[in-house]
């Protein structure tokens, strides 16, 4: 069990340091620095590592936003597994992901819930 | 903060070395040779076998350093007991759930009609995948 | 009259009769806090949007200008305003609910000045005895426009500068009993540095600050020491740094003096300090004019910088061109 | 003064991003932030019919409610100023961006400000990451089929 708590830490903080190093080093806002991170779990996925990553390392391969690439390439590719070419096409449109459902309700219920406030600092 | 990094290093250092090698089959006297085949890996901490007369099901403790081959080790062990158990359907995971519903059947002590029951509950759960 | 480099001399001499600033929650924190007329409790009401919380704190700021200069509201002849809203729309219900003549201007943080300048004219030429001139602005509202949404986490780096909550805004009158007077406006250039980073507007503005602060001194005929301070309205700590050292004047380093890099003192928080329109109002309107009123300070330029980006121009890819309007502002005792 | 001269000065005046440092503020909030979803994957799978794949599903959701909760009050804010990239990488990020821009566009009613708005920062995210998926798919799919590699 701790060990793998500490193996999730640092896996989650090695890609969170490779966010900070294209944050800061190639300057790239944090929209850019998201997608490129999405993009690069997906092409992990596609060579086939980022499912031993999430053996190895559990949430500290779901977590990081890279997962969601890897989720949605992954689910492109059962299809495409199962019926070749046109499996893509339709794999593309079977994918899902639990982030984006779980951002939509959490995004709609937190804009009921909270209030505008003083700015804070 | 680093503190916090070396108190982690050493937490890791620690937890790997006192990793002891637990072993379990139940019904414990069934299969002297599953556990010959099961005693001899050396990718494993540890695991848990629960069998009755049609599944054989191993819930295997994987070295953490060895489980970005998660897969290839199942594989590689689920063909080893084919092999030896040709009739008999064999499921072997590295999976944290199954190893705990295996302990859980160890210690409730369950009899062979709600032992088949619960294997297969654990089986289906095992299949989904996301 | 407007000379061939764009200073403008006042004979007529508008005074500012009084003045009213209003600042967030917030701007506690800030070193000017004490000369500050009214700190809201409330950066915005509830149910109440942020733009229209900025019209609030205008409204509030003109009705403070108004009746320290024991005016009334209908004798104000125009009011000119600007804020950094798309449309000036918080500035325009302002004035919807005042019923004022008004004036809408924009350039960006230098709008308050802009307002001066055009207020200043205004009384020169004899066509109104009283104007209200100012700006504002608002951090949340400001924020979500320029960048992003409030609750959104995204790590600031030092050059960043924080947009103030504040509204300030002054009554314009024609020799106005002990009162600085405005005796020369420089109108700025739009300068640009080439620089591209929305959070170092320091850098951007301190080409402009530094075009009109020249022209300024060189066609009024003086120099740095002339003036006891020169302040310019929201380079920060950085972009002032980088305004002094463009001069290297030996004067600069005191005369030279930014509202924004003051503004909240050395609280790390804000980074490179304050920005805004309303920070140049806020501070020049108060703290600034309360030292010209006490005759701590005799002579001042106070020089307004904006930059002139939209949130589409510098995803376009555009360099940030800048403006800095400048005010020279003067108190001697007249009988 | 020329363009040339006044870059330096910018250079010069401008204070570097601390790399070092911020690296290792990034490593440590978001390991903490994973090592939170280690322990929620944990407990899903102790206490719901989850495996440890399956059970990444509802810990992504339970952690971005958590970026609600924290959005919210104000919190994420104040870590993502520490953490730099630690807190934005995390789904909770992803979350955070979301959250953030539909309380902010309520004023503007739940259909245009809400619906229409929540994306603004986070689609990207979406868009990158269902084109790229389309790509690694379709080479992978046509690699196989040329029998250079294999499923």
């Amino acid at each position: 069990m701790i060990t793998s708590l500490i193996t999730s830490f640092i896996v989650g903080g090695l890609i969170c340091v490779i966010g900070q190093i294209l944050m800061d080093g190639f300057k790239l806002t944090p929209a850019h620095t998201l997608s490129t991170l999405v993009v690069s779990g997906s092409i992990l996925d596609g060579i086939g590592l980022y499912e031993p990553l999430i053996d190895f390392a559990g949430a500290g391969a779901t977590i990081p936003i890279t997962s969601f690439g890897n989720s949605l390439t992954h689910g492109a590719l059962a299809e495409a597994e199962k019926h070749g070419l046109i499996g893509v096409l339709t794999g593309m449109f079977e994918v899902t992901s639990s982030g984006i459902s779980a951002a939509i309700l959490f995004g709609v219920i937190g804009a009921f819930i909270f209030q505008k406030r003083n700015t804070t600092y | 903060m680093k503190k916090i990094l070396y108190i982690s290093l050493v937490l890791l250092l620690l937890t790997a070395c006192s990793n002891e090698r637990e072993e379990a089959i139940y019904p414990a006297e069934e299969a002297p040779q599953l556990e010959e085949i099961l005693n001899k890996q050396d990718t494993i901490n540890g695991y848990r076998s629960v069998l009755n007369d049609e599944d054989i099901l191993v819930a295997i403790d994987i070295k953490r350093m060895k489980r970005f081959n998660k897969e290839k080790i199942e594989k590689n062990l689920k063909k080893q007991l084919e092999e030896k158990f040709p009739d008999k359907e064999i499921l072997v995971t590295g999976d944290l759930k199954v190893r705990w519903e295996l302990e859980k059947v160890m210690d409730n002590q369950l009899n062979t009609e709600k032992l088949s029951e619960t294997i297969e509950e654990i089986k289906s759960l095992s299949k989904e995948e996301t | 009259m407007v000379n061939a480099f764009g200073t403008i001399q006042f004979k007529e001499m508008p005074s500012i009769a009084s003045t009213g600033v209003v600042v967030g929650p917030v701007e506690k924190e800030s070193f000017f806090a004490d000369s500050f007329d009214e700190i809201l409790e409330l950066e915005n009401e509830k149910e109440e949007s942020y733009e229209q919380a900025n019209s609030r704190f205008i409204e509030k700021a003109c009705t403070i200008a108004v009746q320290q200069g024991r005016e009334q509201m209908e004798n104000i002849d125009v009011f000119i305003g600007g804020d950094l809203i798309n449309q000036l729309s918080p500035t325009n219900f302002a004035a919807r609910k005042l019923a004022i003549p008004f004036l809408g201007v924009f350039s960006a943080c230098a709008s308050s000045m802009e307002s001066l300048i055009l207020g200043s004219l205004l009384l020169e030429s004899g066509n109104a005895k009283s104007i209200l001139a100012g700006a504002s602005s608002h951090h949340p509202a400001t924020e979500r426009q320029f960048r992003y949404p409030i609750e959104y986490g995204a790590q600031k780096p030092g050059s960043a500068q924080w947009t103030v909550t504040a509204a300030g805004f002054a009554l314009l009158q024609k020799h106005a009993k002990n009162a600085p007077i405005i005796t020369h406006a420089t109108i700025g250039r739009v300068v640009d540095g080439g620089q591209k980073n929305p959070l170092h507007m320091g850098a951007a503005m301190a080409p402009a600050a530094r075009d009109t602060i020249e022209r300024h001194l060189k066609n009024t005929n003086s120099s740095m020491a002339d003036y006891d301070v020169i302040m310019t309205g929201d380079l920060g700590k950085i972009g002032l740094n980088i305004l002094k050292e463009m001069f290297q004047d030996e004067d600069s380093g005191v005369i030279l003096q930014d509202a924004g890099a003051q503004f909240y003192g050395e609280n790390s928080f804000f980074n490179s300090g304050a920005s805004g329109a309303g920070c140049s109002a806020a501070v020049f309107f108060s703290y600034m004019y309360d030292q010209l009123k006490n005759g701590v300070f005799s002579r001042v330029l106070l020089v307004a910088t904006g930059a002139l980006l939209s949130p589409l121009t510098f995803q376009q890819g555009e360099t940030i061109p800048c403006i800095a309007h400048a005010i020279e502002c003067r108190m001697e005792k007249r009988g | 003064m020329d363009q040339k001269q006044f870059d330096k000065i910018v250079d010069k005046q401008t204070p570097k991003a601390p790399l070092f440092v911020n690296m290792l503020k990034a490593f440590l909030v978001g390991g903490i932030i994973c090592t939170v979803g280690q322990l929620i994957t944990f407990f899903y799978i102790r206490f719901f019919p989850f495996t440890e794949r399956t059970a990444a599903n509802p810990t992504v959701a339970t952690m971005v409610f958590i970026a609600m909760i924290l959005t919210g009050t104000g919190l994420y804010k104040k870590i993502s100023q520490f953490g730099g990239a630690g807190s934005a990488v995390p789904v909770t990020g992803f979350g955070n961006a979301v959250i953030s821009a539909s309380i902010e566009h309520k004023s503007e009613g739940y259909v245009l400000g809400i619906g229409g708005n929540m994306f603004k920062l986070a689609g990207s995210v979406i868009v990158f990451g269902v084109l790229s998926a389309f790509f690694v798919a379709l080479i992978k799919t046509i690699l196989v089929k040329m029998g250079v590699v294999s499923w």
